[in-house]
């Protein structure tokens, strides 16, 4: 079994119209720049994937990433806790507008919803939003004299995540805060696609290592010298460029 | 009467396990079937207790009692092994990653239901990680002989011991057939050559039916 | 009005952080409490997005972006530093594992609800990880200034901006004062030597009691 | 902060009478076993602690480990997923005459239950055992069409688990599958103590391949060439030793 895709357009080339995409990263850390370019590239040539949901923490910052996304017009609605940035134009120009959904979601409880969905839970309580607008129309019950609320799992087809190393069987490690969402991504979708900066041999990796075992991860692709989106938004990247 | 050892059993379903297959044997006989991959095909195996992709048996005396499968026999370390913990563990199991669960039964049920737990309120009852199995691989198969030993069907119209899973197998592997479970009735699939169709049914609890030609079960040499 | 700078309330909060606590400081205001750790005491900061242990802010140019904090600002190694997923670090926040919260407020109410994450239907909501922070740390406090940019209080009876927490707050620190919320009730623990008690009731939103003497709140040289 | 403590009868001499105590290991692998042996010298000592709660997924094996605290009679009910093992005799018996209680919890669920214990997610559900005795008397509900098991967190008053580096901080990573239920029972107690194969000073381990980060841990005790169950049974011993 080798989990090896060619290339990044190979990668995000089954994405449908309306999948619900989650896509790793807490700002621009950990956020699989290339992946989410190489889709917006198949958009702008295609039409597809169109109508997409996309599951991050965050709604774009900038012009690259997540932002671009949402700027070219592929995003229906948006799951995160913190749409807010150093430059959150896009979301906030297209939400106020109407032009798409938002569903807010306390961190930690974006993270457990995604963690439940790969872990085979459909429901769980948590403390988190209690008696809060953000817990409206939700199941709520006690237990041992406190107060929870009901929180169901969240799913979906692709996640797009990011990783340091990665080998032939998608065993995967990150590099440092970049881990963030990924490893509950990849559990939680049903196809899940790494970029990876190194790609080694099974074996490569230190069983002891692995953060996230294969079994997680359907396909790998090699970015060797990933853009930081951090950089990229310093130095007013925009994508796709436009060509002089 | 002519019936397949266990080996042959395990050899049968190890035939349905496709390359790059993530798969859990239950502890005991099932285990059986990780020695008989088809060549050319490398199935990867979790076990309960934290690791995926873990080889086969160390020689005796090359134990080390730290890398163990569910079943508590070592087992060694492949390229590509990776530890995790028990609740990461169980997320692949219910999380339905998983490709195929393949277990020991007491009693089948037409309907899917699973008895392999438990015989009864008699001794010490223990489940380990089967209730979890039957939920969430994509595919649960069973393995058994075909018959109890002193000769009652396991294959039953409905399951008397306490069950392990709702409606949860899809196909049971005997010593004398292959019979997928669909739509809440047996259907007969592959069968012993020298046995007749009426023979097997009388060893079966609950209507054998079929949908198209009923292929051989092949004896294989193991 | 003489009144604490942010920098002055933040060296009050980080007294009573004890040695070894583990610390989760909310995005902008609250992370300056890091930097007046009293002399002796070394508190272990915890991040959202899956650090535990880090570092003071690297000089500028050194930042590596994959090292930052919830607020999105580098942050640097220290020994000892863990990383860990998103479910493992609200698992540390939710479950009860962090020993203090220090968080920002719009709006502090008597019973100790606290709002801080929206100001009302305009604009983008955004939440990040407050709500699960009040729900978990042993101790959650405020720090803010004692009214809001009009005057107005926030201190106050009855939140009227949308909740991020119910009753979960016990220590604000504010520009002019340490209240403590005990029982549905503001209790008065320091204010500034200069302001009178009325002064300071006429500027909070709700009874101030006292338990026992009130303190002089110590302004620093930060 | 040093996380140290001096000796295993310091490590366990806080656990009071009645306690829930989580314990690390699956069979033999991860069995704490110089702690277990600490806590049965010290109860035989002082007749503390007594009428425990344990929690582990098995119920001992020969006269070592937790099979020796049940045979001493520390043990008032075991909390497990499969009370058998190569010489369950300690366990049946007591058993069998009503000396010990079991609370039989599917595996999967026990870590589940024991993580929500850890995340503060005090119910969850689980298609696991639904339509079983084993979930007799617990609420069930129905989500997109298939039933599920309501199930509630496990806490405990301590954890003892067995690392193989630990430092001064607490924190640890293990040896292979010795890992399986110790780190999230570190998560689950209110007071965590690992024995540890090697210390390290802050900094000596990696911190992507910290495994259990110190905020789950409280004690950690140096205990070097720690002994494997399974080579303890396979030699017949006995803890307490009798003396000739």
């Amino acid at each position: 079994m080798d989990k090896r895709i060619a290339s990044l357009a190979d990668a995000v080339s089954d994405i449908p119209d309306g999948a619900a995409v989650m896509i790793g990263g807490f700002g621009g850390s950990g956020a699989p720049i290339e992946l989410i370019h190489a889709l917006i590239d198949r958009y702008l040539a295609t039409g597809s994937p169109a109508r997409l949901t996309v599951i991050n923490n965050n709604a774009g910052n900038g012009h690259v990433g997540i932002a671009a996304m949402i700027e070219q017009g592929m995003v229906a609605k948006m799951v995160c806790s913190f749409p807010r940035s150093a430059d959150p134009r896009v979301f906030t120009e297209k939400y106020l507008a109407g032009e798409i959904a938002l569903e807010l979601v306390p961190q930690g409880t974006l993270a457990e919803r995604i963690r439940a969905g790969g872990a085979g839970i459909p429901a769980f309580y948590t403390p988190t939003s209690f008696g809060t607008d953000l817990a409206e129309g939700k199941p709520v019950a006690e237990f041992e004299g406190r107060s929870y609320v009901q929180e169901r799992w969240l799913k979906a087809d692709v996640a797009l995540i990011k990783a340091e190393t990665g080998d032939h069987l998608g065993n995967l490690t990150y590099r440092m805060a970049a881990r963030n969402f990924a490893p509950i991504m990849a559990m939680a979708a049903a196809h899940t696609v790494a970029q990876v900066s190194h790609i080694v041999e099974p074996g490569g990796i230190d069983p002891e290592a692995v953060v996230t075992p294969g079994i997680f991860v359907d396909a790998v692709v090699s970015v060797p010298n990933p853009a930081q989106e951090e950089d990229l938004n310093r130095a007013n990247a925009i994508h796709p460029q436009v060509s002089a | 009467m002519t019936k397949l050892t266990n080996a042959q059993i395990a050899w049968r379903a190890a035939q349905d396990i496709h390359d790059g297959a993530y798969v859990n044997l239950g502890i005991g006989f099932p285990e059986m079937v990780a020695r008989f991959q088809p060549k050319g095909r490398q199935a990867i195996f979790h076990t309960e207790n934290g690791i995926l992709g873990f080889g086969e048996a160390p020689a005796p005396g090359q134990e080390d009692w730290d890398l163990i499968n569910a079943g508590k026999k070592a087992v060694t370390l492949k390229p590509g092994t990776a530890f995790f913990h028990h609740a990461d563990s169980f997320a692949m199991v219910r999380g339905g990653h998983l490709d195929v669960a393949i277990l020991g039964a007491y009693q089948v049920a037409q309907n899917g239901d699973l008895a392999n737990w438990s015989t009864g309120p008699k001794g010490v009852p223990a489940v380990g990680g089967a209730m979890d199995l039957v939920h969430g691989a994509k595919r649960v198969a069973v393995i058994t002989d075909h018959v109890t030993k002193d000769g009652k069907p396991k294959l039953v119209d409905r399951c008397t011991l306490p069950l392990t899973g709702l409606g949860c197998v899809t196909r049971i592997y005997t010593s004398l057939a292959v019979v997928d479970i669909k739509d809440g009735r047996f259907l007969l699939r592959e069968k012993l050559p020298a046995l007749s169709f009426d023979e097997l049914q009388s060893l079966t609890g609950a209507p054998l039916h079929r949908d198209g030609d009923v292929a051989d079960l092949i004896v294989p040499e193991v």
